[in-house]
């Protein structure tokens, strides 16, 4: 309960009505219900052409106090929330350092790549700052274009489950009964298949081109999102305010989309980040088997390529892991943070 | 299920026989049974749906169907066309071609490797062994210090230890497998060499019965290692979360007003009930971590499915993958019958009818 | 009383609700053939226990829960027959005041919205009407209009309950469902919302369908009275007649778990009360509304008799007939084949009770008891009127 | 004197701010008495009680007063000693039957606990025990019960398990948290019973905390009314209930709707309920004074800037109001 200014009403003013006076059945003042009439009720009528019953004029009851807070905007709650908490902070800062260098990065350093820079194995100097790899290409150029693949399959796909994770779950958790069933089913058997397996499968047959590996990873790892859904609209469904909406005459999509979903997206949303830091890693195990896009650098990639020399060229392995490990640690611990600025105050 | 209500001349409405010790007992054994019986349908239904699946992969696939089955040999030798051909029955209508490869999984012949030349379900059978060796020791270690370490900075919640935790947890989370897997061979290949980091056992040593256990032993020393710090991190977290939220409930308010320890109270009441979850993650957490072996067998040299399935995505040998596929999905099953089993059994609230921690 | 006011705005005719459990087979009938009528500006009261049915009543006369037969009539329209456009052309004229103030408003909507958001559903009137009307409910229900812009859980739970009785009215509507309105709130608030909508009853000309638990609330607040029991009603009559009276010995058992401590209590705990119960709670109940208590029936071993096991007075005829709801005196029904016995021996304890009291205080010599109607004294000693509130 | 607490003062402490929640609280409860702490919600009950029982929550303290039971002074004593106390020699009873209990421990068992841990028998005998104090509340087939999960309890029964729970090392003192609360008003009635009927069996002190006055006047001997963390008067039961001195008591009793069986009952309706304006200020937004000035008819200069002592009146019915005083109200 919010403390709330405690505006005293004058104690005279808050005498209660005569018992005997108005408070029994006194005929009602000027226009009652009924005398705003309806046409015959079968008849459709345009919606916006009904009249509006103002009432009665009709004196405030007593004991009006004020409620307390000024009206903020939900974002600045948002936003003050989320930088109270450090591990959010940090996580933010880290994945915008992340994006800034793989964005900016390659026009910067201007190394292409796939380019041939030395001698192989080269340890990082101050001309290679990351040393080359088996073939003598520039790790440091490889991470920095690298991470434009990774991150970005990372982003898509995650959109790609959260779509499919909402579509499936809303629909489950609102209507239930066989429909429920039916697609619980469904995603039983999704998660049935090892996730990096079945992606390698889909990609194997159908090529690894960058948007392949995009849908795989996406189709690969849409059901915690489904399950998070539908467990978050069958619990808003039974509380009293989507009653009320349904008696007000709200239709079922509106129900779905205007008065359940902004409801149910906090947990939705960070469950979502976690599947931004989960398709980095699993494009990550892609790209390492060999599977990802052939002529798109990737962190996996170079990871892959130089597995067999991790001995004698540590570097050609440890920069563009920590480059995995630095975008999803971030996204981590923004989505951390997410979930402690957004847990809705409803408890 | 407790009260046999729905049956139509119910007798006056009766608990549970009074038995000795045990929860398990006192859920009655018909109900188990039913509830298993209901699980294993549901599951076998599931199998027949990645057969199913893998049937139509096969024949997406761009190229005629016959191309894709032989792989890399593809379009060599006609006769391996022609073969190909009569065993899947293409040339029959589809749903006549869903039927024999159905009956021929069944019957267990998941078809024929053209690269290994010799028949899939062989080729893969012989590798399933190591891997679950692999997968059951990681997950059982992984769950024991997962646990524990979760569990114990549940006591504290903001003490050092239990920042710790969550930074373990968290990096654990964030860290590739394949990566961790090479810089466990960086450090114990380069500076600390104590284990073997490549094959399964020592391919000169030859040892025999308990020598050639501990072998084994050492030699899958890393690569469980590797799983192990991916799934701890991720038991930690759940387990803390899981103690926290039991430890905030109302039945540990009564247990502290009847005057039991702390330990009592931590142990007895609030450890029992975090229990349920974490057990229905190890179900559900059985997929992605068959999917981490895969990855870490292929950096350790570990002869199990990851390799074969590295070679396989090499040689595009369709059959193969097919098959690791499937049989991967069974063992995923199993893990989840037995983990909703083993739920019923904690948990005397769950009734007969509805399905475990899946539903 | 014009001839207008004996018309029923609201008649209900055989509803029955089930419910079916995922897991245990067969539905739970949560009401049971239910029929009752609503006179036009009166307050019908619907009072029960928890698991009685009549939260369900109430959310399928709002047709939230599709009822499983029966037929709503809200004046000449048959609401059961209507769905999808012209169920919703129909939304405007009946609205529903939920019971948790905290579940009942939409966290992520400032009041503003909530407030225009059942007038723009019902397509009733312009964005700038709907803002005026807004204010103006405000005002109507005891909040200041500048906190329009303000989100529920900035309010208190009181002022949340009025926010939530102003969206009912935003739609002047002819009946209002009020399921609980004031048992999540404290006592001091709870007389404020009670005051305040009988006001509101009695200037908007409001038809009101109250559901409570509290005997004590439902007198105050209601013209007729309808006691519901395992989604039966068991007793219905106008306020008056049940409290002068019941004929029903659940009713009876009600009021006596009712009352303070007294000769009255302890003569009617003898007569009416309770067995402690003796089976588990069936895991197959439905079990919701303002007390979490288990109820021990699932709705599916209908043996055909008085589902009422408890009862002291209970006979052969009772284990094997159920009784049909029985008018044994004008307007006051009840579902009892010893209706007429039972209302007799009440009445006589009632009688009896009130002679030793009366000549208490000759004795006593204050007399403090209020001239109208016998209010049962509390502790023997001092006889003044006591205030009763479960 | 089983129970008695001195100007206990309880505060909570939100970051650096700290708010008085219970202020300067004394109360006494004899062998086989009961006072009932009656208020709205918020007004510092249940603090009182979980400061008694040791089990305040992180970011409550108690900032001054003392509590003694049984002639020892325990708000002093060291945790693990008052552990060895709770259960013993006092135990506690909660609102909400439903959650109170562990879900996936036998209720036996759970009762057992008790037994086993302050040692109150040798091992052979707990479940003798247990269950014989199960048939003491009234739970049907004891035996079979003992291996019984909560979700197979109703609400009523599950709150009997609570009884047992507190009575099982047979303490002097039980403290019940509003405990027929969440129960149907049937139900209450025979849970307020049984604790009765225990109390006299075993001599028991009851200190029973709720909102409801019905169960204030079924249960208990004595009333202490508290608002806003303090205590404005105290009293035999029906003297509190019939005619209440403070104002913040009467305005309680009166507005709330009374239940009048026979003739003559409909004259409710007519009747609007005398209301008590505004809420009761949080912790953090009580000013001096009089809590209640705010809210009073009567509230005069002084009532804002005094703090009203309780003054003892006729019968062992004391008032903390200075209109009560002057004005002598009957």
């Amino acid at each position: 309960m919010s403390p709330n200014l405690h505006r005293v009403p004058d104690p005279k003013v808050g005498v209660e009505v005569d018992p005997l006076g108005a408070g029994l059945e006194a005929p009602p003042l000027g226009a009652g219900p009924e005398a705003g009439g309806d046409p015959s009720p079968g008849m459709p009528v345009n919606r916006s052409q009904r009249p509006l019953e103002r009432g009665l004029a009709f004196p405030g009851t007593p004991g009006a106090i004020k409620p307390s807070g000024a009206s903020q905007s939900r974002y600045r709650r948002f936003l003050r929330l989320f930088l109270k908490n450090p591990a959010g902070l940090a996580g933010a800062i880290l994945t915008a350092i992340m994006v800034l260098t793989v964005t900016l990065g390659p026009g910067l350093y201007g190394v292409d790549p796939f380019e041939i820079v030395s001698a192989p194995f080269m340890a990082p100097d101050s001309e290679t700052p990351m040393g080359t790899d088996y073939v003598g290409r520039d790790i440091l150029a490889g991470v920095l274009s690298g991470g434009r693949a990774s991150l970005s399959v990372g982003l898509f796909a995650a959109m790609l489950t959260a779509v499919i994770g909402l579509t499936i779950g809303s629909v489950a958790g609102y209507f239930g009964g066989f429909m429920d069933t039916f697609l619980m089913k469904v995603t039983e058997f999704f998660q049935v298949l090892p996730n990096l397996l079945f992606a390698m499968v889909l990609v194997t047959i159908f090529g690894p081109t960058l948007f392949m590996v995009t849908v795989s990873i996406g189709l690969a790892s849409w059901m915690n999102v489904a399950r998070l859904t539908r467990a978050e609209f069958m619990r808003l469904k039974e509380m009293d305010f989507v009653r009320s909406a349904v008696t007000a005459g709200a239709t079922a999509p509106r129900l779905m989309l205007a008065t359940i979903l902004p409801n149910a997206l906090p947990p939705i949303i960070v469950a979502a980040a976690f599947d931004i830091s989960f398709a980095i890693l699993l494009e990550g195990s892609l790209s390492f088997l060999g599977l990802g896009d052939p002529n798109r650098m990737s962190w996996g990639l170079i990871i892959g390529q130089n597995k067999n020399y991790v001995l004698d060229a540590w570097w050609t392995v440890v920069f563009p892991g920590a480059a995995i490990f630095l975008s999803v640690l971030g996204v981590c611990l923004t989505s951390d943070g997410l979930n402690d600025a957004l847990n809705p105050r409803l408890e | 299920m407790a009260v046999p209500l729905n049956r139509a001349k119910a007798p006056a409405p009766t608990l549970p026989p009074a038995r000795g010790e045990g929860a398990g007992g006192r859920k009655g054994l018909a109900s188990l049974a039913k509830a298993a019986g209901f699980r294993l349908f549901n599951s076998v239904a599931l199998l027949l749906a990645v057969v199913v699946l893998n049937f139509i992969l096969i024949h997406s696939a761009p190229g005629d169907p016959a191309e894709v089955i032989a792989g890399e040999m593809g379009g060599s030798t006609p006769e391996i066309m022609a073969e190909i051909r009569a065993r899947y029955g293409l040339d029959q209508p589809l749903p006549k071609q869903i039927f024999i490869y159905v009956k021929s999984v069944a019957s267990g012949d998941l078809g024929y490797s053209y690269f290994f030349n010799q028949p899939v379900s062989g080729l893969i059978l012989r590798r399933v062994p190591p891997t679950v060796l692999l997968m059951v020791f990681s997950l059982t270690l992984a769950a024991l210090v997962g646990v524990t370490l979760g569990v114990i900075s549940s006591a504290r919640p903001n003490s050092p230890l239990s920042h710790l935790v969550t930074a373990f947890s968290l990096a654990g989370y964030a860290s590739p497998v394949f990566w961790t897997g090479l810089i466990l061979m960086l450090i114990f290949g380069r500076f600390w060499p104590i284990f073997p980091i490549n094959g399964m056992f020592d391919v000169v040593g030859g040892h025999k019965g308990l020598a050639y256990a501990l072998d084994v032993l050492r030699h899958m020393a890393l690569p469980s290692l590797t799983l192990i710090l991916l799934n701890a991190a991720q038991f930690s977290r759940l387990a803390r979360a899981s103690m926290l939220e039991n430890l905030s409930m109302d039945y540990i308010r009564t247990a502290r007003a009847k005057g039991l320890s702390e330990t009592r109270v931590f142990l007895g009441h609030a450890l029992r009930n975090a229990l349920m979850p974490i057990v229905t993650m190890a179900g559900l957490q059985f997929g992605p971590l068959l999917a981490g072996a895969v990855v870490v067998e292929t950096v350790f040299g570990w002869p199990g499915l990851g390799r074969l399935v590295f070679d396989s995505i090499l040689r595009r040998d369709y059959p193969v993958l097919l098959g690791i596929l499937l049989i991967s999905a069974t063992m995923v099953i199993v893990a989840n019958l037995l983990t909703d089993i083993l739920y019923r059994v904690i948990d005397p609230r769950v009734g007969v009818g509805r399905g475990g921690p899946a539903q | 009383m014009n001839a207008q006011d004996n018309v029923d705005l609201l008649r209900v005719d055989n509803l029955s609700v089930t419910y079916s459990r995922r897991g245990s087979p067969g539905a739970i009938k949560a009401v049971r053939d239910v029929s009752f009528k609503v006179r036009k500006r009166k307050t019908m009261g619907l009072v029960g226990e928890s698991g009685s049915g009549k939260t369900s009543a109430a959310l399928a006369v709002m047709r939230v829960l599709e009822p499983a037969s029966g037929t709503i009539h809200l004046g000449d329209v048959d609401l059961t027959g209507l769905a999808g456009r012209a169920l919703r052309h129909q939304r405007h004229r009946f609205q529903m005041i939920f019971q948790d103030p905290a579940s009942s408003l939409n966290p992520r909507l400032r009041a503003r919205d909530i407030l225009t958001e059942p007038m723009l559903l019902c397509g009733l009137g312009s964005k700038s009407q709907r803002l005026e009307k807004a204010a103006e409910l405000l005002d109507k229900v005891g909040l200041p209009p500048d906190c329009l812009g303000l989100y529920p859980h900035q309010f208190s739970g009181g002022q949340r309950q009025r926010l939530v009785i102003a969206r009912a009215l935003s739609t002047s509507p002819e009946l209002v469902v009020a399921d609980e309105p004031v048992s999540a709130l404290d006592a001091a608030i709870q007389a404020q919302i009670l005051n305040l909508l009988s006001d509101l009853r009695a200037n908007f000309g409001l038809t009101v369908l109250f559901i409570s638990h509290d005997l004590g609330v439902v007198q105050h607040a209601c013209h007729d009275v309808a006691v519901m029991r395992r989604g039966e009603i068991v007793e219905m009559a106008s306020t008056e007649a049940l409290f002068s009276c019941p004929s029903h010995p659940y009713t009876w058992a009600l009021l006596s778990a009712s009352i303070p401590g007294g000769p009255l209590k302890s003569v009617l705990k003898k007569a009416f009360g309770l067995a402690p119960e003796k089976s588990l709670r069936d895991k197959g109940t439905h079990q919701n509304g303002a007390h979490s208590n288990g109820v021990h029936y699932n709705g599916l071993n209908d043996n055909g008799g008085c589902l009422y096991s408890a009862c002291p007075l209970r006979e052969a005829r009772c284990r094997q007939e159920s009784p049909p709801l029985r008018e044994i005196d004008p307007g006051h029904f009840s579902r009892c084949h010893l209706a007429n016995q039972v209302r007799d021996l009440g009445g006589a304890l009632l009688a009896g009770a009130s002679e030793n009291s009366r000549d208490r205080d000759q004795a006593h010599g204050h007399g403090h008891s209020p001239d109208f109607g016998q209010t049962f004294p509390g502790q023997p000693k001092s006889p003044g009127d006591l205030t009763v509130a479960a | 004197m089983v129970l008695s607490v001195e100007n206990l003062t309880v505060v909570s402490s939100q970051g650096k701010r700290t708010f008085p929640v219970v202020e300067d609280l004394s109360l006494s409860i004899g062998r086989g008495g009961t006072l009932a702490l009656v208020g709205e919600s918020g007004c510092g009950k249940t603090v009182s009680a979980l400061s008694i029982m040791g089990l305040l929550p992180p970011g409550f303290s108690i900032a001054s007063g003392s509590i003694t039971l049984g002639g020892e002074k325990i708000s002093s004593l060291p945790k693990s000693k008052l552990r060895g106390l709770r259960g013993r020699r006092m135990s506690m009873i909660f609102q909400e039957p439903m959650t109170a209990l562990n879900p996936v421990m036998a209720i036996g068992k759970q009762v057992a606990e008790v037994l086993k841990s302050h040692r109150i028998c040798p091992p052979g005998q707990i479940k003798g025990r247990v269950v014989d104090l199960l048939a003491e509340v009234g739970l049907p087939d004891p035996e079979r019960q003992y291996w019984a999960y909560p979700h197979e309890f109703s609400g009523g029964m599950r709150q009997r398990v609570m009884c047992v729970m507190a009575l099982a090392a047979s303490p002097d003192l039980i403290i019940a948290d509003e405990p027929t609360t969440a129960l149907d008003a049937t139900v209450q009635a025979q849970i307020l019973d049984l604790l009765r009927d225990l109390q006299a069996k075993r001599g028991l002190a009851i200190l029973l905390i709720t909102h409801n006055l019905l169960a204030a006047s079924l249960l208990a001997d004595r009333v202490a009314v508290l608002y806003a963390g303090r205590k404005v008067e105290e009293g035999p039961t029906d003297e509190v209930l019939t005619n209440p001195l403070h104002p913040y008591a009467r305005g309680l009793m009166d507005s709330q709707p009374k239940l009048t069986l026979g003739q003559g009952g409909t004259q409710g309706m007519a009747r609007r309920l005398k209301i008590i304006a505004g809420q009761v200020p949080p912790p953090s937004q009580r000013q001096g004074g009089c809590h209640f000035h705010g809210r009073c008819e009567a509230s005069t200069d002084k009532c804002q800037k005094e703090i009203p002592t309780l003054i003892a009146r006729s019968g062992g019915h004391s008032v903390a109001c200075f209109g009560a005083e002057e004005g002598g109200k009957a």
